[in-house]
């Protein structure tokens, strides 16, 4: 399965949404740089992502997440990875697709 | 923050600048980069105001720590923009509200307005620099 | 009028700059000033005489050095902006200890209150950018 | 009044979104660079764009919109400016404001 | 279009490659600078895939004229693919319902496939270069 | 594994020059083998060593020479989007007959072919931009 990264805010860009047409049930989706900021809770797009987790695996890049200061915020059962994290995952995964 | 090689001051005269910050910190360098321009330019002592919409409004998210990305937290300069006589910062209600934020979530003490009221600051300012 | 212009992406890669040089020509053929022309954050890139287009591209670097030639403008890359990304002219090479500078004819090298007093001096500050 | 220039396309990002939350009536809107996307019949934002024409003045860049190819499919109503007709918008209106 | 500095060839490998085009031309540089890395990967006979989705659509659009922007017109050289074995060209039909746009509008052959579809068609790839 | 990384940003400007060098760090650490780094689009400019950041940040590009020579890696920048952009190594100043060049310790110039090699040869692609 793929491994997808976002790495634009959802708030202001529509990446995440045309991930998420294509994206595969059991795929992983990695929020890093300002795509935190779809990790989070009490956001206008909060219910997308937490139903999108029903059917993939939703992952935070925490360096990027404790930069921005919204550490208390992430949704519950999205997995926080550090980069040693983000190396694994992407061996885990068969290949990454990049959503620029 | 940078070099400077001009002496400040606007020959007497002083204009209404207004910072409109819509950028997400870090991902980016818009935001400390535009902090940088506001930093200097409170020394040619014009009447400054600063919006904060959209992503804009997590440049002032308290509790920022960069140690792990190794990048630098800006987060505590916007502090020091009262010593510098920029206290004008407003944001903006919608954005807030699409980020489920209030403004004790936030680093400096600010104002909630809307969008139209945001709009009217707007048309009321000499010059606009938007990053 | 009188015009500011202020450019905050590098060349090719946003059309910014392309959009800020057409607005700036045609701002000088209807017989305005132009201020001056401020380059920030990535649009200190527009600053090196180092680019080598492919041929059948417009050379966007030596287009602003022609221009700024034609009507004495004045172009200044912000320092702190142009450090960030090695932008560099021949004080700045001696000042930083470096073994090369890149600034292209036409451009100088200073500080961000340039852009403040552009925003001062001017009728009109237009920002171009991404 | 002022004059909002939009330079990215509105179907992917949302700074039109925000500049007509704040834009005042009587001010205007020019599109230019990718922002011109907006200013087109047939796509999902076009009501949008018709709807702030009631109470604003709209226009695309001509060369813009030309480079892209969709010079046959601008809304009934956006005034095409040249780069002369850019400068002289900048002059009519009191200041600038660009949504980057 | 670019220098190229290697022999091309995979040393025998044959790999699946899928380049996703979702930025608008001009605007930025992107569309162009990918284009070129289609070119260039042709020459290492590998099994190439496009996929065309949100904006990157307009990167195929008819009649473009970039004579007064004084930009180079790129587009011609999407014809020019087919000479290089790159045949597969998908649409996204989402994208192009929400722009309006019909095969008709591009200045190359494609087909229009569904999100669904192509998160298939992206499963089956060996490397995905997005632009 | 083996990976291949690409970076399309320039340096500062955007993270992903920050997150591909953390990234990479970390692959090392973990034992994997990088086969290329490929700097395209903006990304070219992570190659110039005309950069002075301020001293409280990090220095971007002399943290990739670093790791190059810790760890000899090859950090490729493309030469058409080096050319577009004024990231010039000897070489490329003579024969674009130029008068200095810029190009960081560890990083070379070359084509485009790089990059399509990089994903033939790595288990995986990563790509990093804007």
């Amino acid at each position: 399965m793929l491994l997808h990264t976002i790495n634009k805010s959802p708030l202001v860009n529509n990446a995440l949404s045309t991930c998420l047409r294509m994206a595969k049930d059991g795929s992983g989706i990695l929020f890093i740089e300002d795509g935190v900021y779809g990790a989070l809770t009490g956001t206008e797009i909060t219910a997308v992502v937490e139903k999108a987790m029903k059917t993939k695996k939703v992952y935070a890049l925490e360096p990027d997440v404790k930069a921005r200061g919204v550490q208390d915020r992430v949704i519950k059962g999205v997995q926080l990875v550090d980069y040693s994290g983000f190396v694994d995952l992407t061996t885990e995964y068969d290949k990454v697709e990049s959503w620029l | 923050m940078a070099d400077e090689m001009m002496e400040p001051g606007g020959g007497g005269v002083t204009k209404k600048f207004l910072y409109v910050n819509r950028k997400a910190p870090y991902g980016t360098i818009y935001a400390l980069e535009s902090l940088e321009v506001v930093l200097i330019g409170a020394a040619f002592e014009q009447d400054v105001s600063m919006i904060f919409a959209d992503d804009g409004i997590y440049q002032l998210k308290k509790g920022q720590d960069t140690t792990a990305s190794d990048m630098k937290n800006f987060s505590p300069t916007y502090r020091a923009l009262e010593m510098y006589d920029v206290e004008k910062l407003y944001v903006e209600k919608e954005s807030m509200d699409a980020r489920g934020l209030t403004p004790d979530d936030l680093v400096v003490p600010v104002e909630v307005k809307t969008a139209a009221e945001l709009g009217d600051l707007m048309e009321n300012q000499d010059v606009i620099l938007s990053f | 009028m009188k015009f500011g212009i202020c450019i905050n992406e590098g060349p090719y890669t946003h059309q910014a700059s392309d959009t800020a040089y057409q607005f700036t020509k045609a701002a000088l053929e209807k017989g305005h000033e132009i201020f001056r022309v401020f380059f920030y954050h990535d649009g200190v890139n527009n600053g090196t005489r180092l680019t080598t287009p492919p041929q059948d591209e417009r050379h966007i670097v030596n287009r602003w050095t022609e221009l700024a030639e034609k009507h004495s403008l004045d172009l200044v890359v912000c320092v702190a902006a142009a450090q960030r990304r090695g932008i560099v002219d021949a004080d700045e090479q001696k000042r930083q200890g470096k073994d090369a500078n890149n600034l292209a004819p036409g451009f100088r090298i200073s500080g961000l209150g340039q852009l403040i007093e552009a925003g001062i001096q001017s009728d009109r500050l237009v920002v171009f950018g991404d």
